[in-house]
This record gives C-alpha cells, sequence and structure tokens, in this order.
C-alpha cells in the first residue's frame, strides 16, 4: 500500500508538473534552456546554489505526501499533517532565500531579501486560513479535514479561506502578483545569474510546487478526494488541476504592486481579514 | 536535427537587446511580437540583438554584456533592414543554435577588471574587514540611513548602459542600502530617441512589464486592451508625482492612448529614497523625450 | 521500545544536531552558520518525530525555519563580513569559554551515565497529540495563557525597542531626558562620556 | 539506552552553546550559542519525556513553553541589537562598556 502511494504522489507530481508547464506555454522554451550552458559568478555559495532547486523539489513532494488521495489514504497519515504543511512553507523561505543568496550577486540578494520580507507576512494568514479549516474537524490531521467536509465543503463554510489561500499559492509559487523573488525590475532576481539547466530545474521547481499547493488547497477547501461516481483520486487530480489552472491564471493576469504597497496590504488587510475569517470559523465550529 | 533540438527551435526566440541611440521603439515594437521574446537578463538570451551605431564609449559594456550570454550565443546586429527581415534572421539565428550551429567566444578575459590591491588582515582591503576597494569595487560601508537613521551598510554600484531596467544607454550611479536607493547620480544620459518612443503604448508596455505583465505589454503594443486586472490599483497613490500627475496618473493616461507630457523635474531627487521596484517604475513612467532632457541636464552638471 | 534501529537513526540524528551546532561556531558565512543551526534545530525535531512527539517535532521544524530566516536576515544587516568571503574568527576569552563548554557537557555527562532515569516510555498509539491539545487547554491552560500574554508583550517590547522613537526623542541621537529643574541640565549622564558615537566599527583587528 | 543517547546529546549542545555564548563577540553569534542551549534543553525534554516519565502531557506543555521562550529570547535580542546598534553604531560586545546613553 505505501509503495502504492509513493508510486501516486511521484506520479501526481510528475504529471502535475508537465500540466503545470503546459498552463504557462513554457515547454519549448524549458527544452532550450537544457540546451545552454551555465554561466560561473564570482564566488558563489555553490553547495547552497546547487542544491537549493533540489531542496524547493523535496519540499514540493513531502507537502503533496501529507494529501490523502482517498478517503482515510495518505502517504504520512500524521496526527499533524497541517504542521507539516506549514514546515514545508517555512522550509520555502529558506530555499528561495538561500537561491538568492547562493549566486553572490546584488539583484539575486535584493530578490531574496525581498522574498523573506514579504514571505514572512503571508506566512500568518495561510496558518490562519489552515487552522480555522482544522477547527471543523477537530484535528490537525488532513484526512481527518476531508472527513469533515462530507457535507458540506470547507470553501462554501468558510468562504475566506480559499481567497486568502490562493494568495499564499502565488507567494509559495513565486507568481505574479506575489513574485517578488523574480521580478522583471531586478531582472529575475535570485535567477538573474542562472542559465541553462539551472535555470530550468528553477522553474521546474516552482512547477511541481504549485502541483501540490494546488493538491492542499484541493484537500483542504473542496474536499480534495471527496465526491460521487469517479473514485477518490481522480476527483482530487480534478480539483488539484482546477486550481492549478485559477492560480496560473492569477499569477498572468494580475499586476504585482511594488514590495512597499504589498506589505501594506498583507499586514493591514490580509492579516487582520485571516484574523475574521478564524474567529468566525471558530463561532461557527463549537 | 534531434527531435528535442525541434522543439527548442520552436521555442520563442530569447534576445536580449542592447540598443542604441534612436532605435528603442523599433526594438521594442519587434521585440513584441509573438516568435520573439525579450529577456529580462542576458543569463535567460541567447541572441544578444545590437539594434543600431552605439558609440564608442559603450564598445567594453556591450564585450561584458556580450561575455554575460550563456553559451551557445549569437551576436545580431540590427542596422538599417526593416522589422521583419529582422525577425526571421533572428529566428533562422536561434534555428541554428538549436542545431548547434556557430557559436562565439568570450570577447573579454574572464579576469577581474581591475588589480587586487587588498590590505588588512586578509587581503580584502581597508581596515580589518571593513573598507576598501578589492578589485576595484569599494566594500560596502555604513552610512546615513534615510529612513528611520539605522545606520547599515551602503552599496555602491554603477548600472548600465545596457541594464533591461533602464532606459536604453543611461547610466547610473546608484548608492543602495538594501533595494532603497540612497543616492542617484547620472553618470551617461540615456541614448537619444525619436519622438515615437513617446507613443503612449510603448510607455504603456515599458510600465506593465515592470508591474509583472509581459503578455498585457505585448498586448498594448498590439494595439489591444492590457486585459489584466488591479493594473493602475496595483501603483501606490502619490508615487512619482511631478507637477500634478503621479505615476498612477500618467499610467492611467498611457492606457486610454493619450499622450503624456510632465513639466522639467529633477531626476536624483526623485528617485532618492524611493525603494528600487518603486525607482524603476518612475523611470519607465517619465517619457523618454523628457527623461532623456532631464538626464542631459543632471550629467552636465 | 529499544530496538536497534531506532537506536541507531537516533545515533546518528544527535550526531547531525552536534555536528551542525559546532559548525554554527566554525564556518566563515553568517548566512551557512544560521541554517547549520537551522539543521541542528530540524534534527532536533526530527528526534521529536522518532521519539512519538509528532506535533512538538514538527512544531519546532516549523518555528526554526522562521526563526532562522530571520536570524540570517539581520546577520546579513548586521555583520560586515556575511558572505564569509574571508576567513573570520571573533572570539573573546576563548579558552575560558572552552573549558566552561566541556565542563557542562562532562557534568552532564556524568549526571546522565551515572544516574539510573526510570524507564517508563510512551505507550504506543497514545493520543499525544489530543493529549497535548487537552492539556493545553484544560488544566495547564494558565501556563498557556500566560505564554501568550508574554509573546503579546515580547511583540510590544520589541517594537518599542527597536523603533526610532525613544522616550525623549529620537534614539540614535540619544534621547534626554527633561531637566529636574525647569530649563535645568538632563537628567542623567551626559552622552559620549564612554562608549559613546566614538566607537565607529571596532571590526578592525577582529579577524 | 535510546534515553542516554539523546541525553548526551542533549549535554553536547548545550557545552556547544555554552561555548558559543561565552565566547563569541558579535552579538548575532552569541544569540546563536543562546539558542543551542535551549535546543539542547528542548532535546532533553523531549526525550525525558518520551522515554522516563510515561507520556505525561505536562512534558509536551514544557517543550512547548521551551519553544516560546526561544521566540521570546530572539524577538527580545533582536531588538535589544537594533537598540544598541543605532546608538553606538555597535555590533561587538566590546563596544558596550555602557548601558546608558
Amino acid at each position: 500500500m505505501t509503495g502504492l502511494l509513493v508510486l501516486a504522489v511521484l506520479a501526481t507530481l510528475l504529471a502535475g508538473t508537465c500540466f503545470a508547464v503546459l498552463l504557462d506555454r513554457a515547454q519549448p522554451a524549458l527544452v532550450a534552456e537544457f540546451f545552454r550552458s551555465r554561466v560561473e559568478t564570482e564566488a558563489p555559495d555553490r553547495l547552497n546554489r546547487d542544491l537549493a532547486p533540489a531542496w524547493y523539489l523535496a519540499l514540493a513532494a513531502i507537502g503533496l505526501s501529507v494529501v490523502p488521495f482517498a478517503p482515510g489514504l495518505a502517504l504520512i497519515d500524521s496526527p499533524a499533517g497541517i504542521v507539516i504543511w506549514g514546515s514545508c512553507e517555512a522550509l520555502i523561505v529558506v530555499t528561495v532565500f538561500l537561491h538568492g543568496w547562493a549566486p553572490n550577486a546584488p539583484f539575486p540578494l535584493i530578490g531574496a531579501y525581498r522574498y523573506a520580507a514579504l514571505a514572512l507576512p503571508v506566512m500568518l494568514p495561510s496558518m490562519f486560513v489552515l487552522i480555522a479549516a482544522a477547527l471543523p474537524a477537530q484535528s490537525l490531521s488532513l484526512i481527518a479535514i476531508v472527513d469533515s467536509q462530507r457535507e458540506i465543503w470547507n470553501v462554501i463554510r468558510q468562504p475566506l479561506g480559499l481567497p486568502l489561500f490562493l494568495v499564499v499559492a502565488l507567494a509559495l509559487t513565486l507568481r505574479g502578483p506575489m513574485d517578488y523573488a523574480d521580478g522583471a525590475d531586478i531582472a529575475t532576481g535570485t535567477s538573474a545569474e542562472e542559465s541553462g539547466a539551472a535555470r530550468a530545474t528553477w522553474y521546474l521547481a516552482r512547477a511541481a510546487m504549485l502541483v501540490s499547493v494546488s493538491a492542499l488547497a484541493a484537500t483542504v477547501f473542496l474536499g480534495g478526494p471527496l465526491g460521487p461516481l469517479l473514485p477518490g483520486p481522480v476527483w482530487l487530480w480534478l480539483k488539484t488541476a482546477a486550481l492549478m489552472a485559477l492560480t496560473a491564471w492569477l499569477g498572468h493576469h494580475v499586476a504585482r504592486p511594488p514590495p512597499g504597497r504589498m506589505l501594506t496590504l498583507l499586514w493591514i488587510a490580509l492579516l487582520p481579514l485571516s484574523f475574521l475569517h478564524l474567529a468566525i470559523s471558530g463561532v461557527l465550529a463549537l | 536535427m534531434t527531435r528535442l533540438a525541434r522543439i527548442a527551435a520552436s521555442a520563442p526566440v530569447p534576445v536580449f537587446a542592447a540598443i542604441g541611440p534612436g532605435r528603442q521603439a523599433e526594438t521594442e515594437r519587434l521585440l513584441a511580437r509573438p516568435g520573439l521574446r525579450r529577456a529580462d537578463t542576458a543569463r535567460d538570451a541567447a541572441i544578444l540583438l545590437v539594434a543600431g551605431d552605439l558609440p564608442e564609449a559603450a564598445a567594453p559594456a556591450l564585450a561584458r554584456l556580450h561575455d554575460q550570454l550563456p553559451r551557445p550565443r549569437v551576436t545580431l546586429r540590427w542596422q538599417g533592414e526593416g522589422a521583419d527581415e529582422t525577425e526571421t534572421a533572428l529566428t533562422g539565428a536561434w534555428r541554428e543554435l538549436c542545431a548547434g550551429g556557430p557559436d562565439e567566444e568570450d570577447r573579454l578575459p574572464d579576469a577581474p577588471t581591475n588589480a587586487w590591491r587588498g590590505v588588512g588582515p586578509h587581503g580584502q582591503g581597508g581596515e580589518g574587514m571593513m573598507g576598501g576597494t578589492p578589485y576595484g569595487r569599494p566594500m560596502a560601508m555604513t552610512g546615513a540611513d534615510i529612513r528611520d537613521g539605522l545606520q547599515l551598510d551602503r552599496y555602491s554600484a554603477t548600472l548600465g548602459p545596457f541594464a533591461p531596467m533602464l532606459p536604453p544607454g543611461m547610466v547610473l550611479d546608484l548608492t543602495l542600502q538594501g533595494d532603497v536607493i540612497c543616492e542617484a547620480a547620472v553618470a551617461e544620459p540615456p541614448f537619444a530617441q525619436p519622438a515615437e518612443a513617446d507613443a503612449p503604448a510603448l510607455c504603456a508596455a515599458r510600465l506593465l512589464r515592470l508591474l509583472g505583465l509581459e503578455k498585457a505589454a505585448r498586448r498594448v503594443i498590439g494595439g489591444r486592451r492590457p486585459g489584466a486586472l488591479w493594473i493602475t490599483g496595483a501603483v501606490p497613490p502619490g508615487l512619482g508625482r511631478i507637477g500634478g500627475a503621479d505615476l498612477r496618473a500618467r499610467l492611467a493616461a498611457w492606457l486610454a492612448d493619450r499622450p503624456v507630457t510632465v513639466p522639467a523635474f529633477d531626476l536624483p531627487a526623485l528617485l532618492a529614497g524611493a525603494e528600487w521596484c518603486e525607482a524603476m517604475l518612475i523611470l519607465a513612467s517619465l517619457p523618454p523625450s523628457e527623461l532623456i532632457r532631464a538626464a542631459r541636464r543632471d550629467a552636465a552638471a | 521500545m529499544t530496538d536497534p534501529v531506532t537506536d541507531l537513526v537516533l545515533l546518528l540524528l544527535t550526531g547531525f544536531a552536534v555536528w551542525t551546532g559546532w559548525r554554527v561556531f566554525r564556518v566563515d558565512s553568517m548566512v551557512r552558520a544560521s541554517f547549520s543551526l537551522m539543521l541542528s534545530f530540524i534534527a532536533v525535531g526530527a528526534i521529536g518525530l522518532l521519539l512519538s512527539a509528532p506535533y512538538i517535532g514538527i512544531a519546532t521544524v516549523f518555528m526554526m525555519a522562521v526563526e532562522m530566516m530571520v536570524m540570517a536576515i539581520f546577520m546579513v544587516m548586521f555583520m560586515m563580513n556575511p558572505a564569509g568571503l574571508n576567513p573570520m574568527m571573533m572570539v573573546h576569552q576563548h579558552g575560558v569559554s572552552i573549558a566552561a563548554g566541556l565542563a557542562a557537557f562532562l557534568g552532564l555527562g556524568a549526571a546522565i551515565l551515572l544516574s539510573a532515569p526510570p524507564s517508563d516510555p510512551v505507550p504506543p498509539q497514545a493520543p499525544v497529540v489530543a493529549q497535548l491539545g487537552h492539556e493545553l487547554l484544560g488544566p495547564s491552560m494558565l501556563i498557556f495563557e500566560t505564554a501568550g500574554v508574554t509573546l503579546l508583550a515580547t511583540m510590544v517590547g520589541a517594537v518599542i525597542l527597536s523603533s526610532r522613537q525613544g522616550r525623549h526623542g529620537a534614539a540614535d541621537e540619544g534621547s534626554r531626558p527633561p531637566g529636574l529643574t525647569a530649563g535645568g541640565a538632563p537628567a542623567g549622564r551626559t552622552p559620549g562620556e564612554e562608549g559613546g558615537p566614538g566607537h565607529h566599527h571596532h571590526h578592525g583587528g577582529h579577524g | 539506552m535510546t534515553l542516554t543517547i539523546v541525553l548526551l546529546g542533549a549535554a553536547a549542545l548545550i557545552g556547544l552553546g555554552l561555548y558559543g555564548a561565552l565566547s563569541q563577540q558579535s552579538f548575532v553569534m552569541l544569540m546563536m550559542g543562546l539558542e543551542l542551549m535551549l535546543n539542547g534543553a528542548l532535546l532533553a525534554t523531549i526525550g525525558f519525556w518520551s522515554r522516563a516519565i510515561g507520556g505525561m502531557p505536562e512534558g509536551q506543555l514544557l517543550a512547548i513553553i521551551v519553544m516560546a521562550v526561544m521566540a521570546v529570547e530572539m524577538a527580545i535580542g533582536f531588538a535589544l541589537i537594533v537598540a544598541v546598534y543605532r546608538k553606538r553604531q555597535a555590533d561587538m560586545t566590546e563596544s558596550l562598556g555602557t548601558l546608558k546613553h
């Protein structure tokens, strides 16, 4: 059974990554990247530079492996599944920072700094939203959260949850309005010095992360594998794909404000909003 | 030509443009075509497009830029030809590259441009671990902070003339704390551009690119609606205010296809204290003609 | 509960935690120092998982990743050599410190080896996370709430301490208390007697 | 056996942390030493809770408290560093002869 689940996680990650690349219409450009060489910077932190994409991928895999593929069936069946996802989020920030730190160049470092400054406040709404979803389930386990949505999905029971989490998803996958690590104004920031396979791997890792963020959102807000007729995994894949498409669309079609403005929005608007969301969900869950 | 290489060749051509005097508008329109992709960093490009005749002073910078492109790479010069021939030339060159065509050697030796000149216990220059100019680069030193007085390290750098986020030809001497610009001085004004560079569509597209809306920028240059959300709302109100109008107003005017004129302004004062992204937005929100006039004044002074 | 495999993994994880903790003071790059400390914490979190404390273990990873991120940012802000491009050893009273560290380790180690702690492992399949929750919001609620209030006070205090606005003016200008008599000399010491802002950059020589 | 390994590891971490806290000149490195000691304390707490007291919930509570202490130490520590640096441009323990202006 475990072997089957490992296979399912890896297959989902692989297929989902391909789907994400298709969503960005980036497949030929991606292939082309692999034909190109890497340019060395002066005195880089080689270890971290080479490991950052690998860590990003690994975190995507871990994040996906807490997601139940069928009711009561997840690879990592932990009583604190949501906290595992939370630690993945925290480690993603570290990974992106290292990716910008490693090349020892100004624009990547600016990107890394910006991302750290923006992602830490994003972490708070994410935690509130996830805890709010855990309240009706009376458990931190994602399996219990899925079971708690048998009558009514969280997206209806807690309408603010999914929109708030989409912001988190954009931040974790470095997309569009939340792409403060790799923006155009700093010459693609943490990737500014990367070329060839390294650049392509970083992009692939971001695509893989889009898969696991969407899968988690589908589990927490759309009932994950729950659904009529079709088997559980299929429902999970369908919902994940839908959320991936939505996130990618937002990434391509929403403008990115300067960091200062976004910080203000995060602290002044999003944080109180997620507080409110948590309070309401708590009262409703009583 | 292998199958993979054929797929790669079908990708939009990654071009990094070194735009010369008078060629900004044409180049921007050319690179907005669907078959081409304007790389945000030289590392992401395969073809270096040199548009127009660059002044002699820019030659060393061009050589450095050329060496920043990852190999295999190729340089194309765009003199008088029409946009269509150039597009065909670019696509052809890209095909050749993917098929393992000719590559270009580095133009500069892969060595520091300046001597090491280090003193101090570890030869990094300056006193102890501070100061000094190893390899001709000034080490970061603490300096007054313009926001809340926390005196952290200042990083000084010279940017341009081909920096993708700056107007072509512009060279800025910047002093940064983190991503906040403490001091900005114009070392070289941008290359002269014809009035066509002030076309509302092009100006709007420059801002849209900085706002992370690559596709919208292409659409606007193609004369269509940007088709994106929260464009003017994303710009902080009151940013880059010159005379009556702020950046938001100028962007709105350009999106409505109305030309914008701004009264005379002091560029360094406009940039000092701005966060990096805001500063780049401000630069892109000034019509090239006005920007060039102001920059020339500062460079002369 | 003492199956050799668990013990071996434990041994490896503990060794990793200690080794990364040692690296913290050996690497030249401050960022590497922060993140090797993070690795040490992550190893401890993994040990927690292994010792059937899932929530504590994972929460450790979560908290420490964020904390070390902040730590790294402060490192780059304040250290003169964050990238570790130059070798760096900034220590004082080195011998004493080594002695104290060794003494602490040996003392505690001796205590551990000489004493016989009771062996009463967690019953397997015990709902430890639920137990923790009920404990936090049940018998120990007061402790839990106190911790919460302490954290709130910390936030307020941290903001006050780090903001520029001092009690009697901008902090970096040396906020001066008002005079004891109207228009009299400010109370307290005058700035610059000792350790005033003459101390620009002691970094020299700490190579 | 298990408990002994864990406790010895904790002791080593505490020793290392003490060394760091005493020897480092930079405030930030000094705080790393403190964190390391707390890390050892956390490890010992987990070990005892899991192997010596039959999983009494109070043990986990103590671990939570240790983490809260870490958070407080970090926040106040960095706030103090910023406050001192504002006044003295000093990030070295030696630069602090006095705690007044």
